[in-house]
C-alpha cells in the first residue's frame, strides 16, 4: 500500500449525556479538533468517512444530517458501519482512499450518541427468527462467552477486575475520558452490581456521548503536515459467521482478531508484539476481553494473560502499556470507540499525549471488536 | 503520482443481479445469493479468488442493527475484510475501487441490497431528515422530490406532460414485472402523491440486489473515473433546480478519468433518476449530449430499489460496454433528500 | 413465511446550542431566529451553530420574519402541503408547512408564521405558514 | 445559552421478515417438536440455525440431519439487567439464565433460556433438555427454555 498517516486527531469530551450539543455539533467539535490539531482549513479536506451505527440513535443515513458538520458539505462523503468496528474500520476506509491516489487529505469522523436511544434494545434487533427471541443484549451474549474462557483458561474474577482498575486509573489523565475514578479498587469493581454472572457493574464499558476524528493524509502531505506523522503500516480486517452460537469458544479462541493480527504484523514487520510494540490500544467492552485479547494478539501465552495484568506488564510503565487513554470501558461512543483507539495510537507517536504519554513511542497498535466477534488490526509508526 | 487518479487500473470482471420485482418472497440472504452467485460466474471466478467484500444496506430500510451481519455468509465475508458503505450501492463500489487502487486488495466483491416491500419505505426515510427541525413536520424523501420538482416546474407550463412523456418511455423500454401505467395519458389521471409529482410519475419501487466483481486484473470493462460528493442537507440552502452535487461529482470523475467533462465521448448513460424531473437536472449537470443512449432498458422506470439502484446501473453500463454497445459509458447513483448524496462512475472498453 | 415485527422505541434528539436557542425563542418569543455568516455574507435560516458552506463558527444571531415568500410547495395525498418559506431576512429557506389556505398555493406569494397556541419548544411551535393579510392565494 | 432542549420522537415501524427456506423448513418442524440442523457437505459442519450457505466453504447447505431436543450445556450466564425488549416495548424481568447449548447431532451452539437462575447450580457440561411450550407457534421461542439434567 501506498504510504499514508495520520497527522491530526481529536475528539469530544465523552459523557453519559451530552445535552449540551446536538448530534451534529458533537460531529462539529470533534472534527474542528483534528483540524486544529493538523493545522488545516476546512478547504483542505478533499473527503470525509462517517462512522456511526444508525439504529441506535433511530436514524437512517445519517451522515445526511451531520455529514456537514464535518466540513463535507460539497465534499466526497460516505458512511462506515460495521457495529463496534465502525470506528476502525472507518479510518481503514479513509486509508484506503487516501492511499487509491484519489485524495490527499481525508477526515474520519465516528460519532454516538446513546443518551438519544435505547442501545441494548438497539442490538437486539438482529435476527427476527432466532435472536430476537432470545436476546439478552450485549451483556449477557458476552458474559457467555466470558464464562467459556473462565473455565478454560482459569482466570480470576479478580484479575479481570484489575483490567477494571487500571483503565479507569489511566482514563484519569484522560481529559476527554467519559468515567472518571483514579482511586478504584479491585475490591470495589469485586462489589459492583451484578449484570451478568460474572460480569459486574465495573467490569462493563459504559454508554458514552461523545464524537471521535483524525485526519488521513498521503505521504507528501503528511512530512509537511506533522513533524512526527503516525505513519500507517498495515491494516487488517477479518468478519465472522452470524450467530454467536456459530463461533466456537468464542473468547479462547477469537480467530478473526488472531488473524487479523497475524496479517497486521506481518505487513509492518512485527515478529515479537510484545517486545516491538511500544504502546496498544485495543478494543475491550469487557474487562475479560482484554486479557483473551492479550492472548489473541500475542502479548502472551494462551493462558498467560491474568499473568501479564498481575505483574503490570501492560501498565502505564510496564513493557507494553494498554490503554492509556482509559479504553473502552471508560468510554463508549461505540461509533466513535474505534476512531478513539485509532486517534490514541496515532496521539502517542505524534507525542501529544499528555499526561498519558508513553515515553519513546516509535509502533502503535489499535484494534477494533463488532458484532459477536469482528476484528480490526492497525499497526502506526513513526517512520513510513 | 499526484492526488486525483487511481493509483492502479481497476476492471469489471463479474456482474450479478436479483432483478427488482415488486414483492420477493425470499430473505435477503436468498436474494443477495442469488446475485453473488450470478457475479462469480460471470467473474469465471471462485470465492477463494475474492480478498474483500464491500456492502452497502441501511439498518432502518432492513428493520435490523447492522444489517451486514445477516449476509456475511451469503455475500462470502466471513473471515475475510468487509466494509458496509451504508450510504449507496454505487458509492460501495468507487470505494471498492478505491482500496484496490491502494493496492491493499486485488479482488473486492461489492453487494447492495433493499427490500422496499418489508416496510413503510417513505415512513422510513423520515427518519432522515434533520431530527430538530423538520422530522416533526412529517416530510419525507416524496414531499423533498415533490418539492425539487415544483420548483423545476414553476413557470414551466409544459413541465407535467413532459415529464409524463418521460416517465411512459422509459416505462416502454423496461419489462413489465411492475403494474403501472405507461401511457402519457394514464400517467397525467394518476393521482397527485406529491404536487406536481403523480403516481405514475414515479420509477416503481421493489425489492433488489446487485453484485459486482471489481479487480486489478485486466477485463473487458475498466473503471477509470469515479467520483462522489454530498451537498447540504437543508433543502432551503441548497438550489434546488440543479444538482450541484452531481455536477461537482461528475466533474471529479472526469478528473480521475484524465478527461475534459465538456468533451466526453460518453455513449450510454445510465442514470439513477427516481422521477423524471431528475433526469432533467441529471442532463443538466453532467452536460451529457443528446448523441448519448440514456437508459435504454427503462433505467429505473423498469423497477428499482433504494441503495441497489446506484449499482444496478453500474452493472447495467458494464453490460453496455462489454457488449460493445458503447465504448464509454456513465453510471449513476443518488441517495438522500432531493439527491443529496451523488456518485459517478465512468465506464469505459478494457485493457 | 413472513413474520411481521414492529419496532416502538422513543427517541430524545438533543437540539444542541443553537437548536435549543432557536427553538426557546419559538416558545417563548415568538421570534424566529436566523444565523448571519460574516465570511459568506450569507443568512441562514433556521439558526445554526456553523456555516454549511465555509465552515465558520460560532455565527451571528439575527431575528427572521415572520413574514417570507413560498419559494416552492408540494401537497401530499392527505392534503399536507409542504413549502420552503424565505423569511424576510434570509437567504435560505425554511423548510415548513402551509395552513389556512383559501386556494392553491403559489409560489412567490407571501406568508406569515402562525404560532400554536400551546408552545413547547418544538418546530411545531409554528403551526403553519399562512397568507398574509391581502395577500391572494 | 439556553437550557438544553430536546426533541421527543417516537419510532412505530413495522417489518415484514421473510424468513429463509431453511428457516422457513426450521419453523414448521418446531411445530412437531422436531429439530433439524443443515450439513455443509464440504466441511461437515452441522448448523443450527439453519441458513443459505456456509460460511466457511461458501457452499449452498441441502442436507438435513436430525438433532436431538437434548444437548451439553456449553456457557451460561445470569442475567440481572432487564431489558426493553423490541417486540413488545416491554422490559423482559430479570434475573434469568442464559445458555449456549450444543445439542446433540449438531456442531454450532444455540443461545437459549435456561430453567434454572441459580449460578450454584449451573456449570458447563452439565446435560439440558428442552422444556417446549403446550401450544407451539412454530418458533424458537416454542422452546420454552432448557433444564439442567439431574
Amino acid at each position: 500500500m501506498n504510504p499514508v498517516a495520520i497527522v491530526g486527531t481529536g475528539q469530544t469530551r465523552h459523557a453519559r449525556a451530552r445535552d449540551d450539543a446536538s448530534q451534529a455539533e458533537l460531529v462539529r467539535e470533534a472534527a474542528a479538533r483534528a483540524l486544529e490539531d493538523a493545522a488545516i482549513e476546512p478547504r483542505d479536506i478533499d473527503a470525509v468517512v462517517i462512522a456511526n451505527m444508525e439504529l441506535f440513535e433511530g436514524r437512517a443515513w445519517p451522515e445526511l444530517w451531520v455529514g456537514e458538520a464535518a466540513f463535507a458539505a460539497g465534499k466526497p462523503c460516505v458512511k462506515v458501519a460495521t457495529g463496534g468496528t465502525s470506528g476502525t474500520s472507518g479510518c481503514i476506509a479513509g486509508i484506503h482512499q487516501v492511499a487509491s491516489g484519489l485524495f490527499d487529505i481525508v477526515l474520519v469522523v465516528g460519532f454516538e450518541k446513546h443518551s438519544e436511544g435505547h442501545t441494548q434494545t438497539g442490538m437486539t434487533l438482529t435476527d427476527p427468527y432466532w435472536d430476537r427471541a432470545v436476546a439478552s443484549g450485549a451483556v449477557g451474549n458476552f458474559a457467555l462467552s466470558v464464562s467459556q474462557y473462565m473455565a478454560e483458561r482459569g482466570t480470576t474474577e479478580r484479575q479481570a477486575a484489575q483490567v477494571a482498575v487500571k483503565a479507569r486509573r489511566n482514563a484519569a489523565r484522560n481529559p476527554y475520558a467519559h468515567l472518571q475514578m483514579p482511586a478504584l479498587t479491585v475490591e470495589e469493581v469485586l462489589a459492583s452490581k451484578p449484570l451478568a454472572h460474572p460480569l459486574r457493574m465495573l467490569d462493563m464499558c459504559p454508554q458514552s456521548d461523545g464524537a471521535c476524528a483524525i485526519v488521513v493524509a498521503s505521504g507528501t502531505r503528511a512530512r509537511k503536515l506533522n513533524p512526527r506523522p503516525a505513519w500507517v503500516r498495515a491494516a487488517a480486517t477479518r468478519h465472522e459467521q452470524p450467530f454467536i452460537g456459530d463461533i466456537e469458544r468464542r473468547l479462547a479462541t477469537m480467530r478473526t482478531l488472531r488473524e487479523a493480527a497475524r496479517e497486521a504484523y506481518a505487513g509492518a514487520g512485527i515478529g515479537n508484539p510484545l517486545k516491538e510494540l511500544d504502546v496498544a490500544e485495543i478494543y475491550e467492552p469487557v474487562s475479560y476481553a482484554e486479557l483473551a485479547w492479550y492472548e489473541a494478539l500475542g502479548f502472551c501465552e494462551e493462558g498467560q494473560a491474568g499473568r501479564l495484568i498481575e505483574e503490570g506488564v501492560t501498565e502505564m510503565g510496564g513493557e507494553l502499556p494498554v490503554n492509556p487513554s482509559g479504553g473502552v470501558l471508560s468510554t463508549n461512543p461505540v461509533g466513535a470507540s474505534g476512531v478513539i483507539r485509532v486517534a490514541e495510537a496515532a496521539l502517542q507517536i505524534h507525542g501529544r499525549g499528555g499526561e498519558r504519554q508513553v515515553d519513546g513511542v516509535r509502533t502503535a497498535l489499535a484494534t477494533g471488536y463488532g458484532v459477536y466477534a469482528w476484528a480490526d488490526a492497525i499497526v502506526l509508526a513513526d517512520r513510513p | 503520482m499526484s492526488a486525483g487518479a487511481l493509483r492502479r487500473p481497476v476492471y469489471v470482471s463479474g456482474i450479478g443481479e436479483s432483478r427488482p420485482v415488486p414483492r420477493d418472497p425470499r430473505a435477503i440472504p436468498e436474494m443477495v445469493l442469488e446475485a453473488v452467485q450470478a457475479a462469480y460466474a460471470d467473474a469465471r471466478c471462485a470465492h477463494t479468488d475474492i480478498d474483500a467484500v464491500v456492502t452497502a444496506s441501511v439498518d432502518l430500510l432492513d428493520g435490523l442493527t447492522a444489517s451486514n451481519i445477516a449476509v456475511t455468509e451469503v455475500v462470502d465475508a466471513v473471515m475475510k475484510p468487509e466494509t458496509r458503505i451504508s450510504s449507496e450501492g454505487l458509492a460501495a463500489a468507487l470505494h471498492a475501487a478505491a482500496q484496490i487502487a491502494s493496492g491493499a486488495y486485488d479482488a473486492v466483491l461489492v453487494v447492495a441490497h433493499a427490500k422496499t416491500s418489508m416496510a413503510d419505505y417513505q415512513g422510513l426515510t423520515r427518519w432522515a431528515l434533520d431530527p430538530i427541525h423538520v422530522q416533526p413536520l412529517g416530510a419525507d424523501f416524496l414531499a423533498c422530490a415533490g418539492l425539487q420538482a415544483a420548483m423545476l416546474a414553476d413557470g414551466d407550463p409544459g413541465a407535467e406532460r413532459r415529464w409524463a412523456k418521460v416517465a411512459a418511455e422509459r416505462r416502454r423500454a423496461g419489462n413489465g414485472t411492475f403494474l403501472i401505467p405507461s401511457s402519457v395519458e394514464e400517467i397525467l389521471l394518476s393521482p397527485v402523491i406529491a404536487a406536481p409529482l403523480r403516481e405514475g410519475m414515479c420509477a416503481p419501487l421493489g425489492d433488489a440486489a446487485c453484485a459486482v466483481v471489481l479487480t486489478a486484473g485486466s477485463a473487458a470493462v475498466r473503471l477509470t473515473g469515479v467520483g462522489w460528493d454530498l451537498d447540504s442537507h437543508a433543502l432551503g440552502e441548497r438550489d434546488l433546480r440543479r444538482w450541484d452535487g452531481l455536477r461537482r461529482a461528475f466533474a471529479r470523475a472526469c478528473a480521475v478519468a484524465g478527461m475534459d467533462p465538456r468533451g466526453m465521448p460518453i455513449d450510454l448513460v445510465e442514470p439513477s433518476c427516481f422521477y423524471p424531473h431528475e433526469e432533467e437536472m441529471f442532463r443538466a449537470a453532467t452536460a451529457i449530449g443528446e448523441r448519448a443512449e440514456l437508459s435504454p432498458d427503462g433505467g429505473l422506470f423498469a423497477g428499482t430499489a433504494p441503495v441497489v439502484a446506484g449499482l444496478s446501473r453500474f452493472a447495467a453500463a458494464a453490460r453496455g460496454v462489454r457488449a460493445g454497445r458503447a465504448k464509454r459509458a456513465l453510471a449513476h447513483g443518488a441517495w438522500g433528500p432531493a439527491g443529496q448524496g451523488q456518485a459517478v462512475a465512468i465506464l469505459q472498453a478494457g485493457a | 413465511m413472513i413474520r411481521e415485527s414492529a419496532i416502538r422505541i422513543p427517541f430524545r434528539y438533543a437540539a444542541g446550542g443553537a437548536g435549543s436557542r432557536f427553538l426557546a425563542a419559538l416558545r417563548d418569543e415568538r421570534r424566529i431566529l436566523g444565523a448571519r455568516c460574516d465570511g459568506c455574507r450569507r443568512v441562514f435560516a433556521p439558526l445554526r451553530s456553523f456555516c454549511s458552506s465555509c465552515g465558520a463558527s460560532p455565527l451571528e444571531e439575527i431575528a427572521l420574519g415572520p413574514g417570507g415568500r413560498v419559494e416552492a410547495w408540494t401537497a401530499r395525498a392527505d392534503g399536507t402541503v409542504f413549502a420552503l418559506v424565505r423569511l424576510d431576512g434570509a437567504d435560505t429557506a425554511l423548510l415548513h408547512r402551509l395552513v389556512g389556505l383559501p386556494g392553491e398555493p403559489r409560489r412567490g406569494m407571501r406568508v406569515r408564521a402562525r404560532f400554536a397556541a400551546e408552545r413547547r419548544a418544538s418546530i411545531l411551535d409554528i403551526a403553519g405558514f399562512e397568507p398574509e393579510e391581502g395577500a391572494s392565494a | 445559552m439556553s437550557a438544553p432542549v430536546h426533541v421527543a420522537l417516537e419510532m412505530d415501524q413495522s417489518w415484514r421478515y421473510a424468513a429463509p427456506a431453511a428457516m422457513a423448513r426450521f419453523c414448521a418442524g418446531l411445530k412437531e417438536r422436531r429439530i433439524e440442523a443443515l450439513r455443509c457437505g464440504g466441511c461437515g459442519r452441522r448448523y443450527l440455525p439453519p441458513r443459505p450457505v456456509c460460511g466457511n466453504c461458501h457452499l449452498p447447505l441441502a442436507d438435513w440431519v436430525p438433532v436431538a431436543d437434548e444437548g451439553r450445556l456449553e456457557a451460561w450466564t445470569v442475567v440481572h439487567v432487564p431489558i426493553l425488549d423490541p417486540r413488545t416495548g416491554r422490559m423482559r424481568e430479570a434475573p434469568y439464565g442464559m445458555g449456549l447449548v450444543r445439542l446433540d447431532g449438531a456442531d454450532t451452539t444455540l443461545n437459549h433460556f435456561l430453567a434454572q437462575s441459580d449460578p450454584a447450580r449451573l456449570a458447563i457440561g452439565q446435560r439440558v433438555r428442552a422444556v417446549w411450550r403446550e401450544q407451539l407457534a412454530g418458533a424458537i421461542d416454542d422452546i420454552r427454555h432448557f433444564e439442567v439434567l439431574a
